[in-house]
C-alpha cells in the first residue's frame, strides 16, 4: 500500500549516502532554528514534536496493524494525568518521577482496554475504542480527586524539574529535551516497524488468517503492539503536560483521539515519517488559520483535510516522495 | 487537478512558515498591544462581537492611542475550552508581547489562566464578572465584581418576597458553582433554606428529566451559562408546567431581547439578576447608548458594556502612567480609577474586584417589544470574602 | 409514580431522537460500509432550515419538516455524489473526509444562521401541555414519540419490504452476489445516502421540538449516534431503536436518580452493552 | 505412525451438518486426496484440521497429540502447512516480504522487536534460496498482486514447503492455473519429501489420481467411500453421484 515499509527489506544491496540528504536537512532545522526564535514558536515546535510522537506511535496500530483506534487520546490524556496529580496531590514536577509513573499509567490502561478492544476489528474497533475513551473521559470529569478545585481538569503545572541544584528548566531547554526524547522514541519506532515483529503487523493487516496459518499467535501481535502504542502515547502525554501547564478531560476524550488519527492520514499512514509530517502540517494550519481568522479558522483546516483526501489520498508525504521520484530525484525512494 | 492541490498545500505550508517566523519590529511609537480571548466558536459563538464592540467602542473613544502610542487589539478564539484560552494567551504573552489581556470568559478558563498570567506579570481581566479564587494572584482586575458579589442580591430579592424554601438548577462548572453560591449566600442570610441542589452538564440538551425531578419549595434559582442552555431551560421549565417561580442570574446578557422575541411570552415575567440594562436611566447610559447604536448599528446589551467597562479602566490606568504598560506601573494605577460608567458608579478595591450595581429585573412586553425592566437596585454589593 | 411515568416518557421522546439520528448513520454504515461523522450536521442543518422555514417564515410545521429533511438530504448527496463515492472501501479517508466537512459545514452554517441558538419550536396544535396523573405534560414530547414510532414503522417497512430494501439487506450480506445480480451499486448507494441525510434532516426538525438548534449540536448530536449505534448494533434499524430507546431512558433516569453523574451512566451502559456483546445489541459482523 | 487421526468429527452451521461424524487416519508419508461434489465439506474438513474452526463433536490428534483444542498458529508451529483455496498471499507485499515472513512464523526470534527483519541472516539466506528455486528471485521486489496468477499458486505452494512441514494442506492447488501450471504443481508435490505427510483438495481428477496414494470420497459432510484409486474409480456410489454433479462442477471450477 505505501512505499516505506515494504521496501525497507531490500537485501544486502549498497545504501546511497544521498537517501538521507532530506533527513539530515530536516533534523539540522529542528537542532538550529528554534535558537532563533521566541519562546512562544518554541512551544509551537514543542507541541508539533509532541503530537509527532504521540500520532507515530498511534500509527504503530492504526497504519502498519490498520485498526483505526479512536480512543488513543485515553493513554495520551492518562499520561498527562499522571504528572498533573503528582504536581497537584504531592506537589513534584520530578522528570524522574513523572516520565515512568505517566508511561506505567498509560501503559497498564492500554493493556486492560486492549483486552476489550481486540474482541473486535475494523469499523467496531473504531466505535469500541471510542467508547473506552469517552468512559475514561467522563471518569476524568467526575471524579474530584482528578480536578483542581472550581475547574475540570488540573491547571497550574509547570515545565519538570531534574532534582539538580541550579538546573531549571525553561521553553528552549525543554524544546531540546523533547526533541531528544522524540527523536528516540522514533528510532526505537523505527526498529520496531524493521523488525520481524514489525513485519508480523503489516502481515496482520493483510491477511490475519495467513498469518495465523504460518504460526503467528496474531492476537497476541496485535496486543502487544497495542499496548507498545500506548506506551508512546503516554510518553506524549506526560511530555505534552509539562508543556501545557495544564490539563483536562478533553486530553482523554474524542476530539484528542482524533488528531493523531488526522495526523497520520494526512502525512501518510503506515509510513514511519508520514504522521510527523502530518503533525507538522495540522498544527501549523491551525496556528496560522486561528491568528489569520479568528472566526473562521474550522473553514480552512477542514478545507485542507478535504484537499488532501481528494488530491493526495495516501498522504502528503507519500505523494511528495512520488512526486520526486517523477521528477528523477533519488530523494524519498528507499528501493534496492 | 493535481497540481492545483499541491500548490494550495505548499501555499499554506509557506504561508505558515511566515507566520511563524518572528513578527518585525517598526520604528514608528511602539504600539500599546492588548490581547482578547474572545468566543468565536464553539457554545458560545455568538458573544465574541458583542464583547469586541464594547471593547472597540472604549478604544476609539481614545482615538486609538495614549500618550502618543498606538493601541492594537489582538483577538483570539477562546473556541469555548479552558485548554484553548490557556494556549491563546501564551501566544499573546510570549509572541505578540502582550502585557494586557481582556478575557477569558468562563470561568474555570479564567482558573486554568491564572497560574500562568500571574507567573508572567500580565493584567487579565474577566469578561463578566470573574471567580474569587483568582483575587490571590493579585493581577485579575474583576468586574463588576466576584460571580458570587454578582448574584448576592437575587438571593436577597428572593427572600424579601418572602420565600422560605429554595431549589438550585447550577450549571456544573466552576462559574455556575460560584453563581449559585452568591444566590445561596444572600437567600440564606436573610433566612432562606435551600433544600435541594440539581447539577446540570454545560450544554445539556435536554432539562426535561431535571425539571420533572425537582422537589417542592417556594421557589426555584437557576444559573446556566449562554442564551441556548438559558432558553431552553426556561422553555422547558414552561412546557412541564412547573408552578414553582422561577429566578434567573445573568438574564439580561443570556436572553437579550431579541432571544425574548422568540421566546415570546413564555419568557414574560420572568424575574432575575441581571448587571446592565440598556434602559438604565442615567446621563452616562442615554449617551452610551447613542453612540453604540450609530457606532453599531444596534443597541447594547450588557456584554459589550461589561468589556466597555473593564476597557475604559484599562484604558484610563493606561493614561495616568502616560501610556506605560509595565505591570507593576499599571496595575496601582488602575486600582485608583474612578469613574461613571453606564452601568453606574466604577471602583476597585485592592484586590482588584470593581463594587457596582446590582440589579434585579423582569422581562416585560410593552406596546409588542419585549424586555428587561429593573425593578430593584442593589448599589455597590460587595463580595462578604473582601476585607 | 407520576414520576416514573414522566421520567419514562422523557426518556422515550429523548430516545426518539436519538434513534431517528442514530439509524440513517447506522444504515450507511452497514449497507455502504461508509463512515460519516457529518451526519450530526446533517442533522442541524434540517434543524435550522426547518426553523427558517417554519417560525421565520411562518410556514406549518410540516413544511417546515420537510424542507429540513430535503436541505439535508441534498447536502448529504451532494457529499456522496462529490466526495465520498471515491472512498468507497476507505474507512479511513471516509473518516477525516467527513470530518473535514463538520468543520466546513457547522462554521458555514454560523455564517448564516449566526451564533445565537433557536428557542424549541413546534406545530401551533402541538404546544403547550396536557396532563397526565396530575403532572403537565408537553404535548410537542409526546408528539416526537408518535413520529419516532411512525419513522421507525415506514423505516422496517422500507428496509423489509421493498425492493430498496431487499437491495440493501442483500449488499449488507455480500457486496459480490449484490453486483452480480445486475443491481447498479451506485444509484443504490446514492438513494441509500440520500435517505439517511434525508431523516437525519428530519430528525433535526423533530428534535428541534425538544432541544432548538445551536450551532454546537452538531458535534453533540454525533457523539450521542455514535454511542446509541455502539449500544445498538451497526446496520440494523432495530439495533437503532432499541439503542436510540435505551440511551434516552439511561439519560432520563440518570439525571433523575443521579445527576451528579449524568455523563458517566450513559457512558458505562455503553461500555456494559459493549462487554456483553462487542459488537452491539444487533450487530452484524462488518 | 499416524501423523493425523480424526475421530467421530462434526460442525454444524445453523442446523446444517457441514461436516458429519468422520472419522479417518493418515500414516506418515501419505499422500490422501479428498475429493466430492460441491458443498461436501471439503473446505470446512480442513479448516477444521488447521483449527480455523472448531468442531461441535469430536477429536483430532496430529503424530499422536490431540490437537483439538489447539488454535491455529500452534498447530502451523507443531507442523501444520496449508495452502489455501483462493490465495491467500498477502497481496500488498512483496514477494520477498511473504517469504521472510511464512519463514520467521515457525522460528522462535519471530517476537523480537530492535533487530531488523533482513540481520537474520540465516533467514535472509534461506529466502533467497527458496525465491531462487521456485524461480522468483528477480521478481522478489514485486507485489504479489502483481504477479500472474500460477506465479503465485507456485509461491503459495512452495512457501508452504518452505515451512518444513510434517503435514501438508493443499486446497485446490490447481484451482484456475493452466494445464502447464498445473502440471508443475504435479511436479512439485511428486518430488516432496516421503516423509511429508499430504492431504489434497481437488477437482482436477488427473490431477488427483496421478498424486493420490489413497482418496477419501465426502457427499454431504460424510465419508461415503475410502480406498485407492481403483477402488474409488470402480465405487458404485461414488460414480452415481459424480455422474450426478459432473456438469457444475466444471462450470463452476473453483469454487
Amino acid at each position: 500500500m505505501v512505499a516505506s515499509d515494504r521496501e525497507v527489506v531490500r537485501g544486502p544491496e549498497q545504501v546511497k549516502w544521498i537517501q538521507f540528504a532530506p533527513y539530515f536537512a530536516v533534523a539540522t532545522i529542528l537542532v538550529v532554528l528554534p535558537l532563533f526564535l521566541s519562546s512562544y514558536t518554541q512551544g509551537v515546535m514543542t507541541r508539533f514534536l509532541v503530537f509527532a510522537l504521540f500520532s507515530a506511535g498511534y500509527n504503530l496500530v492504526f497504519g502498519y496493524l490498520g485498526l483505526p483506534s479512536l480512543g488513543h487520546a485515553a493513554y495520551f490524556g492518562a499520561g498527562g494525568y499522571a504528572v498533573a496529580v503528582l504536581k497537584l496531590h504531592y506537589g513534584t514536577d520530578l522528570f524522574w518521577l513523572g516520565v515512568p509513573l505517566g508511561i506505567l499509567t498509560a501503559t497498564l490502561i492500554a493493556a486492560l482496554f486492549g483486552l476489550i478492544a481486540l474482541r473486535v476489528s475494523g469499523l467496531y474497533f473504531l466505535l469500541v475504542t471510542f467508547a473506552l475513551g469517552q468512559l475514561l473521559f467522563s471518569v476524568a470529569w467526575n471524579v474530584k480527586w482528578l480536578n483542581s478545585p472550581g475547574m475540570q481538569g488540573i491547571a497550574g503545572l509547570s515545565f519538570p524539574s531534574f532534582g539538580i541544584p541550579g538546573l531549571t528548566v525553561n521553553s528552549t531547554s525543554y524544546y531540546y529535551l523533547v526533541l531528544l526524547i522524540t527523536a528516540f522514541c522514533i528510532l526505537a519506532l523505527h526498529r520496531i516497524v524493521c523488525s520481524p515483529f514489525g513485519h508480523a503487523l503489516v502481515g496482520i493487516r493483510e491477511g490475519e488468517d495467513r498469518m495465523r496459518a504460518l504460526g503467528y499467535n496474531t492476537w497476541l501481535y496485535k496486543y502487544i503492539a497495542f499496548i507498545i502504542s500506548g506506551a508512546f502515547s503516554g510518553v506524549a502525554g506526560v511530555l505534552f503536560a509539562y508543556y501545557n501547564y495544564m490539563i483536562d478531560p478533553n486530553h482523554l476524550g474524542v476530539g484528542t483521539s482524533f488528531l493523531p488519527m488526522c495526523m497520520a492520514i494526512i502525512g501518510g499512514m503506515g509510513t514511519l515519517l508520514g504522521p510527523v509530517l502530518g503533525a507538522a502540517v495540522i498544527i501549523s494550519v491551525e496556528l496560522v488559520a486561528s491568528i489569520v481568522t479568528p472566526d473562521r479558522w474550522p473553514l480552512i483546516l477542514g478545507g485542507i483535510f478535504v484537499l488532501t483526501i481528494m488530491f493526495a489520498r495516501q498522504g502528503i508525504g507519500v505523494y511528495l516522495v512520488e512526486l520526486s521520484k517523477r521528477a528523477g530525484y533519488p530523494y524519498g525512494s528507499t528501493k534496492g | 487537478m493535481k497540481k492545483i492541490g499541491l500548490a494550495l498545500l505548499v501555499v499554506g505550508l509557506l504561508v505558515s512558515l511566515g507566520l511563524v517566523s518572528p513578527t518585525q519590529k517598526s520604528f514608528a511609537a511602539e504600539p500599546i498591544k492588548i490581547g482578547a480571548i474572545l468566543n468565536y466558536t464553539g457554545p458560545a459563538a455568538m458573544l465574541g462581537p458583542l464583547f469586541k464592540n464594547g471593547i472597540v467602542m472604549a478604544l476609539e473613544e481614545y482615538n486609538s492611542q495614549i500618550a502618543g502610542r498606538p493601541l492594537e487589539l489582538i483577538v483570539e478564539d477562546a473556541a469555548g475550552s479552558p485548554n484553548v484560552c490557556l494556549e491563546k494567551a501564551r501566544k499573546l504573552v510570549e509572541r505578540d508581547k502582550v502585557k494586557i489581556i481582556i478575557g477569558p470568559l468562563m470561568g474555570d478558563a479564567q482558573l486554568a489562566l491564572g497560574p500562568y498570567l500571574a507567573n508572567k506579570g500580565v493584567l487579565a481581566t474577566g469578561l463578566y464578572c470573574a471567580m474569587f479564587e483568582l483575587t490571590k494572584y493579585q493581577n485579575w482586575l474583576i468586574y463588576p465584581t466576584t460571580a458570587l458579589g454578582l448574584t448576592l442580591p437575587l438571593g436577597w430579592y428572593a427572600a424579601d418576597k418572602g420565600h422560605k424554601t429554595m431549589v438550585m438548577i447550577i450549571a456544573d462548572y466552576a462559574g455556575g458553582h460560584a453563581f449559585m453560591k452568591g444566590v445561596r449566600t444572600g437567600f440564606e442570610e436573610k433566612g432562606g433554606k435551600v433544600v435541594q441542589e440539581v447539577l446540570v452538564p454545560v450544554g445539556t440538551a435536554d432539562f426535561g428529566p431535571y425539571i420533572s425531578n425537582l422537589k417542592n419549595a417556594d421557589c426555584v434559582a437557576f444559573f446556566v451559562p449562554n442564551t441556548g442552555d438559558s432558553s431552553r431551560l426556561v422553555t422547558q421549565y414552561k412546557e412541564f408546567g412547573v408552578k414553582m417561580p422561577l429566578y434567573g442570574t445573568t438574564l439580561a446578557a443570556d436572553l437579550p431581547e431579541h432571544v425574548m422575541k422568540e421566546l415570546g411570552d413564555k419568557v414574560v415575567g420572568l424575574q432575575g439578576q441581571a448587571l446592565y440594562i440598556w434602559s438604565l436611566d442615567n446621563p452616562v447610559n442615554k449617551k452610551w447608548v447613542k453612540a453604540m447604536e450609530k457606532r453599531f448599528g444596534k443597541t447594547p446589551g450588557g456584554l459589550a458594556n461589561n468589556s466597555y467597562c473593564i476597557t475604559s479602566s484599562i484604558l484610563a490606568g493606561l493614561k495616568a502612567t502616560g501610556g506605560d504598560e509595565t505591570f507593576s506601573k499599571l496595575w496601582p494605577a488602575v486600582l485608583k480609577v474612578k469613574m461613571d460608567t453606564p452601568q453606574g458608579p466604577l471602583a476597585y478595591t485592592k484586590e482588584g474586584v470593581a463594587l457596582a450595581n446590582g440589579y434585579i429585573v423582569e422581562a416585560k412586553r410593552i406596546n409588542g417589544r419585549y424586555s428587561w425592566d429593573p425593578i430593584k437596585v442593589y448599589p455597590a454589593v460587595r463580595d462578604p470574602r473582601l476585607k | 409514580m407520576e414520576n416514573l411515568v414522566i421520567n419514562l416518557l422523557n426518556g422515550l421522546s429523548y430516545g426518539m431522537v436519538l434513534f431517528l439520528i442514530a439509524s440513517g448513520m447506522s444504515i450507511v454504515m452497514g449497507a455502504m460500509n461508509i463512515i460519516n461523522l457529518s451526519h450530526g450536521v446533517l442533522y442541524m442543518i434540517g434543524g435550522y432550515v426547518g426553523w427558517t422555514v417554519a417560525v421565520k417564515l411562518g410556514a406549518p410545521f410540516a413544511l417546515g419538516l420537510l424542507a429540513g429533511g430535503l436541505a439535508a438530504g441534498l447536502v448529504g448527496l451532494m457529499l456522496e455524489r462529490g466526495f465520498l463515492r471515491f472512498l468507497y472501501k476507505q474507512p479511513n479517508e471516509q473518516v477525516l473526509l467527513s470530518f473535514g466537512f463538520v468543520y466546513i459545514l457547522s462554521n458555514l452554517s454560523l455564517w448564516v444562521w449566526g451564533g445565537w441558538p433557536r428557542m424549541p419550536f413546534t406545530a401551533k396544535f402541538l404546544s403547550g401541555s396536557f396532563e397526565i396523573l396530575g403532572r403537565a405534560y408537553p404535548k410537542a414530547r409526546f408528539a416526537t414519540i408518535v413520529f419516532g414510532l411512525v419513522l421507525a414503522g415506514i423505516l422496517w417497512w422500507l428496509q423489509d419490504r421493498t425492493r430498496v430494501g431487499a437491495m440493501v439487506r442483500a449488499g449488507m450480506d455480500n457486496k459480490e452476489i449484490t453486483m452480480g445480480l445486475g443491481i447498479n451499486l451506485e444509484r443504490l448507494f446514492a438513494i441509500v445516502f440520500f435517505v439517511a441525510s434525508f431523516i437525519a434532516g428530519l430528525a433535526g426538525v423533530i428534535g428541534a421540538q425538544l432541544l432548538g438548534v445551536y450551532n454546537a449540536l452538531g458535534l453533540e448530536i454525533l457523539l450521542l449516534a455514535l454511542i446509541v449505534i455502539i449500544v445498538g448494533g451497526v446496520g440494523s434499524i432495530q439495533g437503532a431503536l432499541l439503542g436510540g430507546i435505551l440511551i434516552g431512558l439511561v439519560d432520563a433516569f440518570g439525571k433523575a436518580l443521579f445527576p451528579r453523574f449524568a455523563m458517566f451512566t450513559m457512558y458505562f451502559t455503553m461500555i456494559i452493552v459493549l462487554l456483553l456483546k462487542p459488537r452491539g445489541l444487533f450487530g452484524r459482523k462488518v | 505412525m499416524e501423523a493425523l487421526k480424526v475421530d467421530g468429527l462434526s460442525i454444524n452451521f445453523g442446523g446444517v451438518k457441514a461436516v458429519n461424524d468422520v472419522s479417518f487416519s493418515v500414516e506418515v508419508g501419505e499422500r490422501l486426496a479428498i475429493i466430492g461434489p460441491n458443498g461436501a465439506g471439503k473446505t470446512t474438513l480442513f479448516n477444521l484440521i488447521n483449527g480455523q474452526l472448531s468442531p461441535t463433536r469430536g477429536q483430532i490428534f496430529f503424530f499422536g497429540e490431540d490437537v483439538s483444542d489447539l488454535p491455529t498458529h500452534q498447530r502451523a508451529q507443531l507442523g501444520q502447512a496449508r495452502s489455501f483455496q483462493i490465495i491467500s498471499l498477502l497481496q500488498n507485499l512483496t514477494v520477498l516480504e511473504n517469504t521472510l515472513l511464512t519463514l520467521h512464523g515457525t522460528k522462535p526470534h519471530r517476537f523480537k522487536m530492535f533487530r531488523q527483519i533482513q540481520d537474520f541472516r540465516d533467514v535472509f539466506e534461506k529466502a533467497v534460496y527458496e525465491l531462487k528455486r521456485v524461480g522468483l528471485w528477480e521478481k522478489r521486489g514485486d507485489l504479489v498482486k502483481n504477479l500472474s496468477y500460477g506465479e503465485q499458486r507456485r509461491l503459495e505452494i512452495h512457501l508452504g514447503l518452505s515451512m518444513e512441514p510434517k503435514l501438508l494442506l493443499l486446497d485446490e492447488p490447481s484451482a484456475g492455473s493452466t494445464k502447464e501450471e498445473s502440471a508443475d504443481i504435479i511436479g512439485i508435490i511428486k518430488n516432496l519429501e516421503s516423509d511429508i505427510t499430504v492431504l489434497i483438495v481437488d477437482h482436477d481428477m488427473e490431477m488427483v489420481f496421478e498424486l493420490a496414494e489413497r482418496i477419501m470420497v465426502l457427499h454431504y459432510g460424510e465419508v461415503i467411500a475410502d480406498g485407492t484409486p481403483d477402488e474409488i474409480q470402480i465405487d458404485q456410489r461414488v460414480r452415481e453421484i459424480y455422474m450426478g454433479v459432473e456438469e457444475s462442477t466444471d462450470h463452476v471450477g473453483a469454487c
